[in-house]
């Protein structure tokens, strides 16, 4: 199998490699790429949607249709991995507790628990992590501010590198920190799995939706400058808010899904015990 | 509201799948009617589309008001029509069909089900409709990997390997048909198909465009199950839920058939295709190993779930070499037969849905007698069966006929004698099954209701569409003369002897 | 001989892209271990995403964000030789997303594949097949 | 764009890739395959793509590495090849 899989490499590289002699020098300037479509991109952009960032203005407006269909892609793999994974089923064997002032960790078997409420014991994971207090601590200054990074992300994504997937990966990482520092169930008090879905469908959501927005203002779908009528402003800077409005949608979207993919995958679905 | 179809028919039932997967957190029994409503509003669009691209000739559409290079732009002549359709009616008929099996086997888990089938429908939609090679990719990827999804969950033992097999020869296949864009990236600078077309002519000796055109029609073959690199499609379409299995083998592959031959007529242009470069014949032979293998394979199978799907290998060989024949006739076979097939694979896997579902088990040991005990499902499965091997009523026979001849008039002998070989080994193998069902004894231990000599049949919501669709196999052969000269006819490009 | 050379120099980016590539593909087909041939696809991705990269580079071009000098910024046109080619790096977001859901997807998989047979070897797994 | 660098930085993102494949333990694997992603994020930076760098790091070098993590956590290290 080996033999097969090597000729077969060797082949497509060597046909990659006999095609590249007709590409244009490495960095040329006018290299077909470069003279073609996205002149009018680099040129236009500011004046058509007041977005400095490039990049951005050709995501989210002059071909915001193709990230549409990415952000429903990063949705599908959220709902897969919730469908493929998620056992309903409680795990049935035995619990750990540890007495908060002693310190001392109970072996408890068979299906009787304490209380969650009680206040000298607290339920650690079967395979026990040392308690760290450093870790929890850092971690507890460290999250406020990773979520404030992620809102600068998404807010300045018109002006520097950076946007709603950007910003949304990095929330939800935080909410991934807080899971890693303590246990899998402080995180999921936090962010419960059904808010975890629903606002997975209300990011996507209001990408669409913004989008049918605009076609039933009568322009053609994602066509931002339809949004004119009904905000104070010239369609230029309607362009400019309709693509915020997208990258919001995007960011609630990406930062829902990182989570319940890693709560899937680190729980084997049963969201209770976790890395 | 009648200009926006085209964007309506993808959006529509992208927009309900965010509230299907709502819905599954708040009111799990509302899923279902959103998804049908979905989905009807799309058919009601496909249809609506259809006919106005009959008077208008080509219909555009242009994403965010930009103009093609620029933006992203629909532009859908009767090819997307007929696609459209079809995607759209099958996914219909599917949706109630297995409406009942998907609530048994997923009690808790159906409202997201039902979401992931509406986004694999929504991607083939759109698949179908686009006019830019990247919106193209993308879309390949939503439908991909609900497709993992979807597969992932049927037989706890064997499904997840087979759908991580389909996941590495499905990504390998999506990789390759990126690098072909990029290697027309970087040759034209454009992305929009009817531009890249009118970029091509000049560069059409040079190296990377070859090299382009290999690796797009290498990737689309693999997403194809192309007979060499079918291997993925045998496990991942036996062991995936039968709901999930009837909605993904009509549509996958012929949807990646009409893929193939939208890069052909509208990114490489027919010329470059057949004239300058000369793989046609390789194409038709490569064609006739698929079907051959394909039936053969068929043949040696004990599950007939796993047979048909080795049938489908042999349809698409059908599909592949008919197109590359080169002349009208095989050409317009080859888009008839995208239609009969889909008809006819919906129609047999529904069958195969039903009996499933009442008995359990699907290898031949277990389809003694079901003639008595499941009549109209069986009755099916053998209407599917005659379609398969090209019974005249049937519209397998019309599509066949269109194959052949195109195969004589491009003399093209070894695919006519493929075709006749696989029509025979399609005999065999479904008379096959009727003899097991007709003539031996039912055994008592797979009798589930346990009531001794009665009628097991499925419930009414499985046999109505099943029966729509036995029906509409006649129908469509019937009516395949005005079918050919009113819709497919016009899609050929006059250069086409 | 120079031609060559010139191919080389001129073009070092796309042979190194393709070493990648070759390397990704490699491991998925020849690789045992289920996670491992994960690792290759991934590797395969970013090999392409590194091609559509390098595809935009212009040589003494900045990065793809205009600077606002002052209010006006029509009052003078944008010279395109300044700025890297945007769309590529468009394109790159859709697939560096794309392939990190096919990853996570695939993870799941491979999470539940060791559920049931309790190894993630591909010989190991046949054979426990072959056995039922 | 400075040749020398980008030579350097894509001879490193070879070793990263050709190490995370024939290294014997998933977890090294892992952390082989972040590196290699952080490797990438930095080469595009250095070509000029900010957005895609960004990108590559956050979502890359970051989220992948932890499902990786998470899903070697939940299975085996053990490799044979």
């Amino acid at each position: 199998m080996k033999k097969i899989g090597l000729i077969i490499v060797c082949l497509s590289g060597a046909l990659l490699l006999y095609a590249t002699q007709d590409f244009p020098r490495w960095g040329d300037p006018n290299s077909p790429a470069s003279t073609h479509v996205s002149p009018r991109y680099i040129q236009k952009s500011l004046e058509e949607t007041d977005v400095p960032n490039l990049v951005t203005s050709i995501l989210a407006d002059y071909r915001g249709y193709d990230t549409m269909f990415e952000t429903t892609v990063i949705f599908a793999a959220g709902l897969s991995c919730f469908i493929l994974l998620r056992a309903f089923k409680k795990k049935e064997d035995d619990l750990y507790y540890r007495h908060i002032s002693t310190g001392i960790t109970l072996h408890i078997k068979g299906d009787k628990t304490i209380p969650a409420s009680s206040k000298e014991f607290e339920r650690i994971d079967t395979m026990w992590t040392p308690y760290d207090l450093i870790i929890k601590t850092v971690c507890r200054f460290l999250v406020p501010f990773i979520q404030i990074f992620a809102l600068y992300v998404l807010a300045h994504g018109h002006e520097s590198p950076g946007g709603g997937f950007q910003g949304g990966v990095i929330f939800g990482a935080s909410f991934i920190v807080i899971a890693i520092a303590f246990d899998l169930r402080t995180a999921l008090i936090r962010f419960k799995e059904k808010m975890d879905g629903l606002l997975s469908a209300l990011g996507v959501f209001i990408y669409a939706g913004l989008g049918a927005l605009c076609l039933l203002l009568g322009g053609n779908f994602l066509n931002y400058k339809e949004l004119a009528t009904i905000l104070p402003m010239d369609p230029v800077e309607a362009r400019a808010y309709g693509i915020l409005g997208v990258e919001i949608g995007v960011f609630i979207a990406v930062m829902a899904v990182m989570l319940s993919i890693y709560v899937n995958i680190v729980s084997e679905g049963r969201h209770d015990e976790g890395l | 509201m009648t200009h926006n179809f085209p964007v309506l028919i993808v959006t529509v039932p992208l927009l309900s799948a965010f509230i299907i997967s709502g819905l599954s957190w708040v009111k799990k029994s509302l899923c279902f009617p959103v998804a049908l409503l979905a989905l009807g509003t799309s058919v009601f669009c496909a249809i609506g589309l259809l006919f106005r691209v009959l008077d208008l000739g080509v219909v555009e559409y242009h994403m965010g008001g930009w103009m093609p290079p620029w933006g992203i732009a629909y532009r859908v002549d009767l090819l997307n029509g007929l696609m459209l359709v079809i995607v759209s009616l099958v996914a219909l008929t599917n949706l109630v069909a297995t409406h009942r099996t998907v609530v048994a086997d997923f009690p808790e888990k159906h409202g997201t089900f039902y979401t992931l089938y509406v986004l694999f429908v929504t991607g083939l939609m759109g698949i179908s409709v686009t006019g830019d090679v990247f919106n193209l990719y993308v879309l390949l990827e939503i439908t991909s990997l609900t497709a993992y999804a979807l597969i992932a969950l049927g037989q706890p033992d064997r499904a997840p390997l087979a759908s991580l097999n389909y996941v590495f020869i499905g990504t390998i296949g999506a990789c390759f048909y990126l690098l072909g864009i990029g290697y027309l990236y970087i040759m034209t600078g454009s992305l929009n198909m009817a531009d890249i077309a009118s970029l091509l002519p000049p560069i059409y000796h040079s190296k990377a465009v070859l090299v382009a055109f290999i690796f797009c029609m290498v990737g689309v073959c693999t997403k194809m199950a192309f007979f060499p690199l079918h291997v993925w499609l045998p496990n991942a379409y036996t062991y995936a839920p039968d709901a999930a299995t009837s909605v993904i083998a009509p549509l996958m592959t012929k949807v990646m058939v009409y893929v193939m031959i939208r890069l052909v007529f509208s990114v490489f242009l027919p010329d470059f295709s057949f004239h300058v470069l000369h793989i046609s014949h390789a194409f038709v032979w490569l064609a006739c190993l698929a079907i051959v293998m394909g039936s053969l394979l068929a043949l040696s199978q004990k599950n007939i779930k796993t047979m048909l799907t080795y049938i489908i290998v042999s349809e698409i060989g059908y599909m592949v070499g008919g197109f590359w024949l080169g002349n009208r006739l095989g050409m317009s076979g080859a888009i008839l037969h995208i239609l009969n097939d889909a008809i006819m694979t919906l129609c047999l896997f529904l069958a195969v849905g039903n009996i499933s579902y009442k008995i359990r088990e699907l290898d031949f040991v277990h389809l003694k007698g079901l003639f008595r005990k499941m009549p109209i499902t069986m009755a099916a499965f053998v209407a599917g069966g005659l379609s398969a091997i090209g019974v005249p009523p049937t519209c397998g026979f019309f599509s066949k006929w269109y194959l052949i001849s195109g195969a004589i008039q491009a003399g093209q002998y070894g695919f006519m004698l493929a075709l006749l070989f696989s029509s025979l080994v399609n005999v065999v193998l479904f008379f096959r099954i009727i003899e097991i069902a007709y003539f031996e004894p039912m055994e008592p231990h797979n009798d589930t209701t346990g009531l001794k000599g009665s009628i097991i049949e499925a419930p009414l919501t499985m046999l109505v569409p099943l029966l729509i669709v036995a029906v509409s196999l006649v129908v469509v052969g019937i009516y395949s003369g005005d079918i050919v000269t009113t819709l497919i006819a016009p899609i050929l490009p006059k250069g086409i002897g | 001989m120079d031609v060559l050379i010139h191919h080389i120099i001129g073009k070092y980016n796309y042979w190194l892209y393709t070493i990648l590539m070759m390397i990704g593909l490699y491991a998925m087909i020849a690789k045992n271990n289920l996670i491992k041939k994960l690792v290759g696809m991934n590797i395969f991705q970013t090999a392409i995403i590194l091609f559509y990269v390098s595809i935009a580079c212009k040589k003494g071009a900045t990065i793809p964000i205009i600077e606002e000098h002052g209010g006006s910024v029509a009052g003078h046109a944008i010279r395109v030789a300044d700025y890297i080619n945007p769309l590529p790096h468009v394109l790159m977001l859709t697939a560096i997303v794309v392939s990190v859901s096919t990853f996570g997807v695939a993870l799941a998989l491979a999470v539940k594949i060791y559920q049931k047979y309790k190894t993630l070897e591909e010989d190991e797994i046949l054979m426990r097949l072959r056995d039922k | 764009m400075i040749p020398q660098l980008d030579i350097i930085i894509l001879t490193l993102v070879i070793v990263c890739a050709i190490a995370a494949i024939s290294v014997k333990d998933l977890l090294g694997c892992a952390i082989l395959f972040g590196a290699y992603s952080f490797m990438m994020c930095l080469l595009w930076a250095v070509m000029g793509s900010v957005d895609v760098a960004f990108t590559e790091a956050s979502v890359g070098a970051g989220v992948s590495t932890v499902f990786f993590v998470a899903a070697v956590f939940r299975t085996t290290r053990r490799t044979k090849d």
